[in-house]
């Protein structure tokens, strides 16, 4: 595989006045809340250690006050990290001059804010511009460019307001419309869809999908909603008090997580969205055509859809075939329906 | 000790009075073709210029109509031609304390050094009395038009400066965090954000600003600008209080004219302001 | 005349700014220069003069105040004088208001206004009497301060009062006199308060000594002054070289133009009653006492006057 | 039935100068984007009618710009209605007085902000304390009252910091937690888990059953996740511009969708959580008793839930039986197979 | 007309004048008594008090030893009395345009009307020439410390009440609401909201007040204020720059020993805002 789009190598961010020499104390051992309670520092990141591939989507995922948003901005340098490096296209962000920097974030990356960090003092369609009048773009370009973005959105209509006169979710919009409009390589999305109705988010997640595989943008994309992070993401790293304490793909993390957190945290999920047919099928299919009342899935169907199918045909077996159509398994109804359901689900509710 | 110094601020005021003169001279020369503008064109043009002016900045019927009764009151009491004296001096003096004082501030609220170091140096220049440096000061410029404008901006200036300095580093963080993100350079931060959301801060210096300069009038008029001041002096040593108030009330008069357009020109600028009301 | 430019400088005291607007009108009808009126306090109008000649011409110096520094400033030629502008001389001395003269018939020297410090009892402390000084920073402030001391005033119960400036002085004045309260102080003639509030100077009991005067009277901390009296003070017109150096009769007129204070109080009575300007006054003056201004300027000038009017 | 906790008579808002007079258009059925572009004033809701019944959870969902937050805002008066009335436990908020608003807030009802409006300058105990505060509770009992309250949401050593210290996250705790110490009757929460974690949401949950079981509190509730909305929901409400566009339970929603609006906006549940097995069972349950290889599940069980035991215990029929163990119906593995499967689910991924 | 408005003050002052003062009378009497208390105490023992309380408020070394340094300094010149004369007029005089103003200017913030109703006011008091009103406010109430004291706080308020007011109505409305929906009584609300969030508005307020009153001590000095006013006007006509620079420093210093000691005061009541940096 080709270079990493941003690699991050031992990245530490402690906040506090002292925190170079808190980092020596954190590399020896001491925890986040021995930290806090012996230091009056927090511990932001620990050793973070992550590459996020070109063109892709790198979900970060964690519990609150993990360190997600801490690890985001380091990715343009909005915060000055106590010690490690982080990498964009083979150049170091830490080593950039200012003029450098700016450029930088000017044309290669941009970013939706957690708390959405919107211009009070612009109207929608003049925030929507923000990024591509920094760059010096013609007016005209900037409205332009601004109104497809707003429309997109579904904000047509309001570009004339503030955002004190709109909702959540609106303003939220917004600064997605924002981000976008200057279509840089690189997106930094910090729980970008958190206050958007499901259709809305649904619609913005198909646009992010299409600009990914479209325009091969690389984005960066924190999100607590474990069904959007296993839809969107190709790959997932969960945080916990600032460490990294498992990457790999949405499969990989439900079926096979790290330690009792990360299962815990990837009880909720609807599995029959995320696991997909060739990981619970029965191999080798027995030898011979498949069966007459077996239906023909494709490797990489989930498991949902299997059984939509099955139902819908009224059938109780498929096999599951490759790119090429060779059958590599087959699935019964009875282990489809075991797959579906979550094995611990009884202490999940109530 | 004293006597020396004294001695050799003579000297140097001697050597250097009119290299420092001729390097005002054209400031001197604006002010005096502005004076003469202002005297010479004939009154009911003067008054229709500033109505639309303020007409203009303004955009509010009630500031236009007081400034237009305001300015005929004036005429009609016979204080005419000092009111122009004084409306040129000051608006001179009120503009060239917001374009030096303004960029002061706003770089003073970019480094906690430099913050430190004028700090001092405004209050100095609020705090010593103008009586003590108004001679020197003449000593080396003589009376008239520009050692008035020096005193008049020495004492207006740190308003502007300060509020700036603290309406700047008020600015939401986030907002400011956003604003680097998208690689805004540090004008366009400037421009865009920061003296935007500075604004209602800023406008409060510029009120002081305003106020500060219009309360100096009659110290400059001690040493040789004409005006509103200098009747003011008269009224007080002949006891003759209404024509104090009158031209005391005249002074007041402009700065109201003043205040009024400039805050509902900032005003105007803010709109998103209002917007957030329910 | 081709380059006679004269800037006057208006003092804003009343007999300095009528003086100032006649010397304008005469300047400019008689003479045919351009003059123009200048504003500033006498501090700055006198180190303005000195360091920069401008402007030309200080109507009406009350040279006690600074007499050292004008006196040093003539010697290296930065100024000149001009003419005694008041004739007489200004009157400098201890006044109390007419109303008390009247009540009190007994008090007609310093002296016996200073065995009564029960007559003119202090706002701050009513156990002594107060003494109204000369605003600070005068030359007047030093020399009352002296004649207090050598009267003993302090050990007869009074306290020195800072008015801190003539305003101050005028309003203190001002302030007794509508209530009637009583009033003791430094004042000087020819003013328009004294037009407002009638006075009376009292006798200082011993005549001028001038010997004394200069060793001691008029000098800061001097240990052990003694009872004196002011002489008249004197009122000069003040000029810089530029009018010096003129031959065309102005530096004549501004050399030789004085009037008597009966002449001034009878005019700033008229400006008072009609609260009028400096000009109006000038003009008043002019048109009403052609006697007095035509001996001061050439009969050509006299006549262009008389017709500008 | 007892009278409902709140109720909601003919309520519009409309933003903009001349509020009044739109309420009168829109009466006459101009709609929300006309009212915008024609008129310049935002329809914030119109003919709002709603009873929301004592001790029980109200959720609010809808698109993003629907009058969510709007309509929660009015319930405690912090926005004064176009026109309408706001009745709680049989007292008309609007006619209130000042004095009686204000105890009326202290006392009866609190609220937990879609954008937090943490107090910046106090600390996290200061913040969390700051209800009771009002109150005029003595120092001792915020303090303990506030710390109860941090460690419940977990954010014990933090209590000393500034919000602008804390996480996305950790602010909407320090909200949550403010609002939940002044043990009001009614809660008003706006999106007040939307920056949460999926495990510290699920806490925050059952904190909430809990308060509405054991202390019969009245919820409002507003969010945009559906399945929350589903395990908290006594009733759902669901709006769209202004309107409010069906009301009931979670079941009647999901399974009865009032127009294509909402069911594409159900379209993402997880069915398996949501639906029980009598609404999809076959009744009448044959006679006899049940067969031997059907397993007996309650009535009210969710179907994933009926699914993992029939996996479990590998059998394919299962009988549903009534509160006095009487058999109402049957399933097969088939049928909760198709209950669970969302009939639409093709065009809602990609 | 004039003369008749004239005459109607005279005759008012006639009338009110003994009344006025004696209505005045207990402030003069403290103001006398603060003054001789600073002068008549051992100079040692006033330097050691207002140096413990410039500690006490600023808990910085750094001004503390500064404000040492600059009394030792003035006892040093030979100012001492004439500082402390000004300084206690200056303590009165400050603290009550605090003590009044800021209720004024919370007033103000809560209403346009006030607000409209004020401003003019306000622009009155900071422009009109305090010269103009001098000899009236002299003839009223005689010369000395009360109408010395009135002019300074005509002068100095201004800035604090225009200051809170802005503060106040520019914090922010989110926060207020959620206050609002504690139920915050208005006094709750300003005291735990709106005032701790506007302070650094009111604070760069208090800083103009402090400015405006030091400023104010010449002009106090002309109506018979002893203090540092008089050397400096002395110093004026007899050109003794000298005299008058360091008069004029000490004022300055006085300034800056206010003004620093209240900002680091101010300061620490606003600790949340260093929190918020990365
Ligand atoms: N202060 C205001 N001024 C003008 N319009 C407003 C104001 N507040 C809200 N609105 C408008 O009212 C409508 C409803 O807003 P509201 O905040 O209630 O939406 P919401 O349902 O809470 O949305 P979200 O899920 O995005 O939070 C929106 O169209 C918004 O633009
Ligand atoms: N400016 C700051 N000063 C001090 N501590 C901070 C600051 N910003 C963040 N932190 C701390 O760093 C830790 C990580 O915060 P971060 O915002 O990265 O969390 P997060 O993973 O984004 O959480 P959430 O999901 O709640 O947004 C938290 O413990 C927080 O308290
Ligand atoms: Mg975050
Ligand atoms: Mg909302």
């Amino acid at each position: 595989m080709a270079e990493p789009a941003i690699k991050v190598r031992n990245l530490y961010k402690i906040f506090g006045r002292r925190d170079r020499e808190m980092v020596e104390k954190v590399k020896e051992g001491v925890s986040k809340s021995e930290l806090l309670a012996d230091h009056s520092h927090v511990l932001g990141l620990r050793d973070i250690n992550i590459d996020m591939p070109e063109a892709s989507i790198q979900v970060v995922m964690g519990l609150s006050g993990s360190g997600k948003s801490t690890l985001i901005r380091h990715l343009n340098r909005l915060i000055e990290p106590s010690a490690g490096e982080v990498i964009v296209h083979g150049e170091d962000v830490l080593q950039m001059s200012e003029k450098a920097l700016r450029e930088f974030r000017r044309h290669k990356i941009s970013m939706v804010f957690q708390r959405f960090a919107l211009l009070p003092h612009k109207t929608v369609i003049d925030n929507v511009a923000y990024g591509l009048h920094v760059m010096g773009k013609s007016k005209a370009e900037q409205k332009t460019g601004a109104m497809r973005w707003i429309e997109r959105v579904g904000l047509a209509g309001y570009e004339d307001n503030y955002p004190a006169q709109l909702s959540g979710g609106m303003q939220q919009r917004v600064g997605l419309a924002r981000a976008l409009a200057t279509d840089a390589d690189i997106l930094l999305m910090d729980e970008a869809f958190s206050a958007l109705d499901p259709l809305i988010r649904t619609d913005m997640q198909s646009v992010l999908l299409d600009l990914q595989k479209e325009l091969a943008k690389t984005i960066v994309f924190i999100t607590h909603d474990l069904d959007e992070a296993l839809r969107l993401g190709d790959k997932i790293a969960i945080l916990r008090d600032g460490e990294i304490v498992q990457q790999g793909t949405a499969q990989e993390i439900v079926l096979d997580p790290a330690d009792e957190y990360i299962s815990s945290f990837v009880r909720e999920v609807n599995r029959g969205r995320v696991i997909q047919a060739e990981t619970i099928m029965d191999t080798p299919p027995p030898p011979g055509p498949p069966a007459e009342n077996s239906i023909r899935v494709e490797k990489g169907t989930v498991l949902e859809e299997v059984a939509r199918r099955m139902t819908e045909q009224d059938r109780d077996q498929a096999h599951v075939v490759n790119g090429s159509g060779e059958p590599i398994g087959t699935l019964t109804m009875r282990s489809v329906m075991a797959g579906m359901a979550t094995p611990v689900l009884k202490d999940a509710i109530e | 000790m004293s006597r020396t110094i004294d001695q050799e601020y003579r000297a140097f005021s001697r050597a250097w009075g009119d290299a420092i003169e001729n390097f005002f001279r054209p400031l001197l020369d604006f002010l005096l073709w502005f004076e003469n503008l202002l005297i010479q064109t004939p009154w009911w043009i003067v008054l229709a210029v500033v109505v639309a002016i303020v007409w203009f900045a303004s955009r509010s019927v009630k500031i236009t109509i007081g400034t237009f009764i305001a300015l005929i009151l004036i005429g009609v009491f016979g204080m005419w031609e000092d009111t122009m004296r004084t409306l040129s001096i000051i608006t001179v003096c009120t503009l060239l304390s917001i374009v030096i004082g303004m960029p002061i501030g706003i770089a003073m609220s970019r480094s906690n050094k430099l913050q430190a170091a004028i700090n001092p140096i405004l209050d100095v220049m609020q705090t010593m009395p103008s009586f003590v440096y108004l001679i020197p000061i003449v000593m080396l410029l003589g009376i008239g038009l520009i050692p008035g404008l020096l005193v008049v901006v020495i004492y207006a200036m740190p308003p502007i400066i300060r509020l700036t300095n603290l309406g700047i580093r008020l600015v939401d963080k986030e907002v400011l965090e956003a604003a680097n993100a998208f690689g805004s350079s540090g004008w366009q931060k400037l421009v865009e954000v920061q003296l935007p959301l500075s604004l209602p801060t800023i406008m409060a210096g510029i009120n002081q600003t305003i106020m500060m300069a219009l309360a100096m009038v009659v110290v400059a008029s001690l040493i040789g600008v004409r005006g509103l001041g200098q009747p003011v002096l008269q009224a007080i040593t002949n006891q003759y209080f209404t024509q104090g108030v009158l031209n005391g009330l005249a002074i007041v008069a402009i700065a109201i004219i003043f205040d009024r357009t400039s805050q509902a020109y900032g005003k105007r600028l803010q709109r998103h302001r209002e917007a957030s009301h329910g | 005349q081709d380059s006679c430019n004269v800037t006057i400088s208006n003092m804003n005291w009343a007999s300095a700014e009528v003086m100032a607007a006649i010397d304008k009108i005469v300047l400019e009808e008689g003479y045919g220069c351009t003059a123009s009126l200048v504003p500033g306090d006498t501090m700055p109008t006198f180190a303005s003069m000195t360091e920069k000649e401008e402007p030309d011409v200080a109507p009406e110096m009350w040279v006690n105040q600074f007499r050292e520094q004008i006196d040093k400033a003539v010697d290296e030629g930065k100024v000149s004088y001009g003419s005694e502008v008041l004739s007489d001389g200004g009157e400098e001395g201890f006044w109390i208001p007419q109303y008390m003269a009247d009540e009190h018939p007994e008090i007609k020297t310093v002296e016996d206004a200073f065995s009564h410090p029960e007559l003119f009892p202090s706002k701050e402390d009513p156990s002594k009497g107060a003494f109204y000084n000369c605003p600070a920073g005068w030359g007047c402030q030093i020399t009352s301060a002296n004649l207090f001391k050598a009267f003993k005033a302090g050990d007869k119960g009074f306290v020195l009062v800072d008015t801190g400036s003539a305003a101050g002085l005028d309003g203190s004045i001002a302030n007794a006199y509508e209530k009637k309260e009583p009033w003791f102080g430094y004042y000087w003639a020819p003013t328009a308060i004294l037009g407002k509030y009638p006075m009376k100077k009292l006798d200082f009991g011993v005549p001028h000594d001038d010997a004394e005067w200069q060793k001691c009277t008029t000098v800061a901390d001097c240990a052990d002054p003694k009872k004196n009296a002011w002489t008249k003070s004197e009122v000069f017109t003040i000029v810089t070289p530029k009018i010096e150096k003129m031959s065309n009769g102005v530096k004549d007129y501004l050399t030789k133009r004085a009037w008597a204070n009966d002449t001034v109080n009878k005019l700033l009575a008229w400006k008072e009653d009609n609260q009028a300007t400096g000009e109006d006054t000038a003009y008043h003056f002019l048109e009403n006492n052609e006697d007095i201004w035509s001996k001061w300027v050439t009969p050509e000038a006299a006549e262009k006057i008389k017709e500008a009017l």
